[in-house]
């Protein structure tokens, strides 16, 4: 049985809802990328849905390499004890990009950062996005994607070696405490020794 | 760190050379008491990350009470630490901070690896584990385990103070340790190389390529 | 907003790239040539006595308050996920019990019950009273090591020494029955990796009866002590609709007065059928985190006792499902049936397969909800296995917990969100 | 040089140097007491594989941080780095030589020691290695030396957890010693004197000093945990926090004299609370006065010593059950309790001891000091009354009420 939640959820959005399906008796939504923003901030206020609990946002990639990459959010109403999966697939081929939720969620701000981390995928908007479980000089690539191979890309040496080259303190710093924020109130002097890459070099 | 720094000179073709002082009745009798003490006052620094971590703790506790071998006091500072007990498996990521400590603690310093992930990567042979502690400081004594009960832990310390008890201070290269080269190995590649084939070791991708 | 990286130098702090030592500025911001600088910046952890593993915390203190505090985690980044892929669905059990280590059993059950959602299967009545069982013991030494990680982080070291104790009770019952003190797996998709031995509820029962005076001492160490509640009162509060935003769950979200227990909500293993009380505290700071957690541990024992009654009614009945799909058939058939051999066969060499499809399975577990989201293909390894990691959501609310907080609470309130790095960082 | 001042001079090197032999062996098995009194608390047995029951222990600790290499941290102030550790060792040690430990012993002897010369000494000696006539101002200047000590450490190591800690030591110690000196105020008032050996008499003469200034006691307690570093007041090694506070750099025999020196010091607050408000070497009810002999000293320096022992398993009683304080709640506790407390004592003292002596007219000590006794019940339980109230510890002034929210 799909959510009671549909109905109004295809009178508002028509299109952007992609498809409905149910699995396991969750109900699955499949949205357009452009539009996943306006419809979870729909799903979270709009009365008589109000799922205001994100439990979860995570990213799935199927072992069919032609299958699209789909970024799920788990929607929950602590409420009215109803739940709701809403998926954005996003084609391979194109930038892997979606609408941040952080404005609607703050608890969304470590799970984007983790599925940035390990998928790749860019959350626009989202206010400090760093990788978050790998170092921030990982070089390997995005750790869940299918074509990463469960030992990493390079030799076990190098990934000692590149480690062990990882400062340890190399975010010990005012640029390292909010990195998105921190130039513009570095101190002018500051701000003219990072320019000049003295402790690092900004791109 | 000491890390940066290249070995200068690759000591693993030489001939080691034990001792410069031939062990004679003051030294006997001074590393009877050297090693006596040091035995009974291995002061931990527990580096505990995972599930081993936990029981260490419960070894701490009072139905093992490592404090009857006087290693109650955790130093948590590794300047005062004697024994690093490395409890629990080491991501790629961590593993500058282990080496880290392990620079700071002053000598004579000895580690243990507790469990399996510490001494081999465990289960977790994927692209963020070390695969052993040992490719990253020098090990004592390995615990088997995963993870070792609080009697192995404490099989391994009984070990570790017998290691020590056989310690002489006549040996001045005891505590030399080899740095880590440019390429990240203590061996040249080739070495690797060569002593892996033709199967590689247990965790095949170690090969130097 | 704009988003910027800045790349560091990979040179090792206090030398500079040239190797000579250079003095590490101690503080940040606001330089000043007479009295130095005005903020200063601490960095705790990854490898810290109160960060409970390997949690690191760059705070930046003006005095001892706190104005900034930025968590890093991912030190204990083991990929569990990606392993999951390679493994067959009851291969992944062993890998459950290693992400939450310090409630083994409660993650096995989760794990068994995602894969059953995933099947659509129904597990014994006895297996169910296990698998609760399970999770109430494993609620019981969670929250044991948390009180005893507090008492120690807000410097009291004994009662760490006293829940240590009453685990080992647990563990030597957690031996008895799996066969391991820790990493458990007890559980397999569509029962138990094994039934409990003869004579083990006596000791349960025991336990029961016992655990309760272990709790009463530390009620009175530390319910009505003027420290303990000066140093937690008022400390890191967080209101429900802060609670609710940050996506928190389990006592975190009850301690801030939001009345929300999947045990209760969206029921499983028949726990609407157990008469017990979920705790809900009113101000959402460390106090109340506290005594949310010390009141669930009597609910659990009294959840525990009302299970081992229900144990009683059910001697002999079988714990697994009677479908040789997901089920070993016994050894002694698998050694002189054919039939049964070539299903032990299939099952051990392929697996167990569910049909395409995806499930998500969320349990209430001791640090909060804890979710296994399996999607599979049909074949016997999942195409992703995410856990919904409690302890990771608790903890991102920590900067805010911390605003205007002194260096002291920082710890108190790290402790108080009850995380376990193993689970933070998968 | 005269005969008698060599004989007094060779009697003050052998007590200095019994009562350093003392402390020092005393401090090691301090240690050691610490980590059994933690074990029997904890159920748990503590060190007892060295020697019998463990007694090796600590002289393994001590050799092995001897044998241990000294580390300096790169850019730490070296030179002070180097002092800290003697600067809070000396102090600690100093503490220990005014106090009176045993009843007087007569000592009596006249020799002649080869290009020495003669030895002379008669009369009763007093069982204390100075027996200065400032007394407690002595151990109140040079207690606050200790600072120094830990203050130097934290800053010279060039590490923020050290400096943290040396700068919650220097602004903890500095505070309570405040307290601890106005809490000395009213004993003043009640010896009219400052001499140890003249506060025992006193305390033999009336009554033990606990029971007539219960509050002075209890304050300089108090403060003697702030000063001493000990639990609920450790922060500046707050070890869940500073990871060891102001000695996290030191290694070694360095780290052992800061170790050292806290002990000497828990020993030197406890002989102190011992001697002021527990009678010193007193044994009640026993009335002896000098003219005893050797076995009196004997008695009176175990008496001394079991005191001592008792209120040293206190302060460990303490700490292994207690939790920590935060920073703002122990400067509260400072400033706005025990400082105002002990100034309101003085006053309230210094008039109950007008009335008692001069309008009264009570001359027995004794019922001079039952009658103050009798004063003091009244204020312990206002006071206690009123910190149960949770008005500054509690901290409950800072929550707010907030309605519960059922989404």
């Amino acid at each position: 049985m799909t959510s009671p939640s549909i109905p109004g959820l295809r009178a508002e959005f028509g299109p952007a809802v992609e498809r409905v399906l149910v699995s396991c008796g969750d109900t699955i939504v499949y949205v357009t990328r452009d539009r996943s923003h306006d419809v979870l901030a729909w799903l979270k206020d709009a009365p008589g849905h109000q799922f205001n609990y994100l439990t979860d946002v995570t990213a799935v990639e199927y072992r069919d390499s032609e299958l699209p990459l789909e970024v799920v959010y788990q929607l929950r109403s602590l409420s009215r004890k109803a739940d709701i999966r809403v998926k954005v697939a996003l084609d391979k081929r194109a930038p892997l990009q979606v609408r941040s939720v952080v404005d609607l969620w703050r608890g969304a701000d470590w799970l984007e950062r983790e599925v940035y981390d390990l998928f790749g995928i860019t959350f626009t908007g989202h206010p400090d996005l760093r990788r978050i479980l790998m170092w921030e000089t990982y070089a390997e690539g995005y750790p869940l994607r299918k074509d990463f191979p469960l030992r990493g890309h390079f030799s076990r040496a190098e990934q000692t070696r590149q480690a062990l080259a990882a400062n340890p303190e190399a975010h010990y710093s005012l640029e390292e405490l909010s990195i998105a924020e921190a130039f513009d109130e570095l101190p002018p002097d500051m701000r003219q020794r990072l320019a000049r890459g003295e402790r690092g070099y900004l791109k | 760190m000491g890390l940066s720094n290249p070995a200068t000179e690759n000591r693993a073709d030489e001939v080691t050379t034990v001792s410069s002082i031939s062990p004679n009745w003051v030294t006997t009798r001074l590393d009877f008491l050297t090693n006596w003490a040091r035995a009974n006052s291995l002061w931990p620094m527990p580096f505990g990350t995972a599930c081993c971590a936990i029981e260490y703790m419960a070894t701490a506790a009072s139905r093992f009470d490592i404090a009857r071998f006087g290693m109650e006091r955790q130093s948590f500072s590794p300047r005062q630490a004697d024994v690093l007990i490395c409890a629990g498996r080491l991501p790629f990521k961590l593993a500058p901070v282990i080496r880290r400590i392990w620079d700071q603690m002053p000598q004579p310093k000895w580690s243990i690896s507790m469990g399996a992930c510490a001494s081999s990567g465990g289960i977790f042979d994927n692209y963020s584990m070390v695969q052993g502690i040992d490719t990253i400081i020098p090990v004592d004594v390995y615990v088997p385990g995963c993870p070792p009960r609080p009697e192995g832990l404490m099989y391994g310390i009984m070990l570790l103070q017998k290691k020590i008890k056989g310690e002489t201070i006549a040996d001045d290269m005891l505590r030399e340790e080899k740095l880590v080269g440019p390429s990240g190995l203590f061996l040249p590649a080739e070495r690797v190389d060569e002593l892996s084939e033709p199967f590689g070791n247990s965790v095949h991708q170690t090969r130097s390529a | 907003m704009s988003l910027r990286t800045v790349e560091m130098a990979l040179a090792t702090p206090g030398v500079d790239r040239d190797g000579n030592a250079s003095r590490v500025p101690l503080g940040v911001g606001g330089y000043d040539e007479d009295f130095g600088a005005e903020h200063m910046l601490v960095n705790i952890g990854p490898q810290h006595p109160a960060t409970h593993g390997v949690l690191r915390l760059v705070i930046e203190l003006e005095g001892e308050t706190v104005k900034r505090c930025i968590p890093h985690v991912g030190y204990l980044h083991s990929g569990f996920e990606k392993l999951g892929e390679y493994r067959h669905y009851n291969q992944i059990i062993p890998l459950t019990d290693r992400t939450d280590y310090l409630s083994p059993m409660a993650n096995n059950v989760c794990l068994a019950l995602a894969v059953e959602k995933l099947m659509a299967l129904e597990v014994t009545e006895r297996c169910e009273v296990l698998r609760v069982i399970a999770c109430e013991m494993s609620r019981i030494i969670s929250h044991l090591v948390w009180l005893g990680t507090t008492g120690i982080d807000l410097g009291a070291f004994t009662p760490f020494l006293w829940s240590f104790q009453e685990r080992e009770r647990i563990y030597n019952l957690q031996e008895s029955w799996t066969g391991a003190r820790l990493t458990t797996s007890l559980t397999r998709v569509g029962g138990m990796m094994a039934d409990i031995p003869e004579g083990w509820e006596a000791g349960l029962r025991d336990f029961t009866r016992t655990f309760p005076d272990t709790l009463k001492e530390v009620d009175t160490m530390f319910t009505r002590n003027a420290i303990w509640i000066g140093r937690t009162q008022g400390v890191g509060a967080l209101t429900a609709d802060e609670a609710i935003n940050y996506s928190l769950s389990g006592p975190m979200l009850r301690a801030s007065g939001v009345d929300y227990d999947v045990r209760k909500d969206r029921p499983y293993l028949g726990y609407e059928s157990y008469d017990f009380d979920v705790p809900i505290g009113e101000h959402g700071d460390i106090y109340d985190r506290y005594r949310i957690r010390l009141e669930e541990m009597w609910q659990s024992n009294r959840i525990l006792e009302q299970a081992l009654d229900r144990l009683q009614g059910l001697k002999g009945a079988p714990i697994n499902v009677d479908d040789p799909r997901v089920i070993l058939p016994p050894k002694s058939r698998a050694m002189s049936d054919m039939e049964a051999m070539i299903f032990h066969f299939k099952q051990v060499m392929e697996g167990v397969k569910p049909p395409a499809g995806e499930a998500y399975m969320g349990i209430e577990n001791p640090k909060g909800e804890l979710g296994y989201y399996f999607v599979s293909d049909g074949t016997a390894k999942p195409v992703r296995w995410r856990i919904r990691p409690p302890s990771f959501l608790n903890l991102a609310s920590l900067p805010r917990m911390c605003e205007g907080a002194l260096l002291s609470d920082v710890i108190a309130i790290n402790a108080s969100v009850d995380i376990v790095m193993g689970e933070v960082d998968r | 040089m005269t005969p008698e001042m060599k004989g007094f001079l060779l009697l003050s090197t052998i007590k200095m140097l019994v009562v350093f032999t003392v402390i020092m062996v005393g401090v090691a098995l301090l240690t050691l007491m610490e980590r059994k009194v933690s074990a029997w608390m904890q159920n748990r047995r503590g060190p007892n594989r060295v020697g019998w029951a463990g007694l090796l222990q600590p002289a393994a600790d001590g050799v092995k941080n001897i044998l241990k290499e000294e580390t300096f941290p790169a850019l730490a102030n070296r030179w002070l780095f180097l002092l800290a550790p003697a600067l809070s060792f000396i102090p600690a040690l100093l503490l220990s030589a005014v106090i009176p430990f045993a009843a007087p012993l007569p000592v009596e002897f006249d020799f002649t020691l080869g290009p020495l010369g003669r030895f002379i000494h008669r009369g009763a000696t007093p069982m204390v290695v100075a027996d200065l006539p400032i007394g407690f101002l002595f151990v109140l200047a040079i207690s606050s030396l200790g600072v120094y000590g830990i203050a130097l450490a934290g800053w010279s190591s060039n590490s923020k957890y050290a400096l943290l800690g040396g700068l919650r030591a220097s602004a903890q110690m500095i505070s309570y010693e405040v307290a601890m000196g106005l809490s000395l105020i009213p004993v003043l008032l009640l010896s009219g004197n400052v001499s140890f050996t003249s506060i025992i008499a006193q305390q033999q003469a009336g009554l033990w000093y606990v029971l007539p200034l219960f509050l002075s006691f209890f304050i300089f307690l108090v403060s003697g945990f702030a000063e001493t570093n000990r639990l609920p007041f450790d922060l500046p090694e707050a070890e869940s926090e500073l990871i060891a506070g102001y000695h996290t750099e030191y290694s070694a025999m360095k780290f052992s004299f800061f170790f050292i020196a806290e002990y000497a010091n828990v020993v030197t607050v406890c002989a102190m609370v011992t001697t002021i408000f527990f009678g010193g070497w007193d044994i009640p009810f026993t009335g002896w006065d000098e003219s005893g002999g050797v076995l009196q000293t004997l008695l009176t320096g175990m008496f001394f010593a079991g005191k001592v022992l008792f209120w040293i398993f206190f302060v460990m009683w303490i700490r292994w059950t207690l939790p920590r304080f935060r920073y703002d709640q122990l400067m509260a506790l400072g400033w706005k309790v025990l400082m105002p407390l002990a100034l309101a004592y003085i006053m309230v003292t210094a008039v109950a001891i007008y009335l008692i002596e001069q309008v009264a007219g009570v001359t027995n000590p004794r019922l001079s000091a039952l009658a103050l006794f009798g004063l003091n019940v009244v204020i312990a339980v206002l006071v206690f009354g009123l910190l149960d109230s949770g008005a500054f510890i509690r901290g409950s002034n800072r929550r707010q009420q907030r309605a519960t929210v059922t989404p």
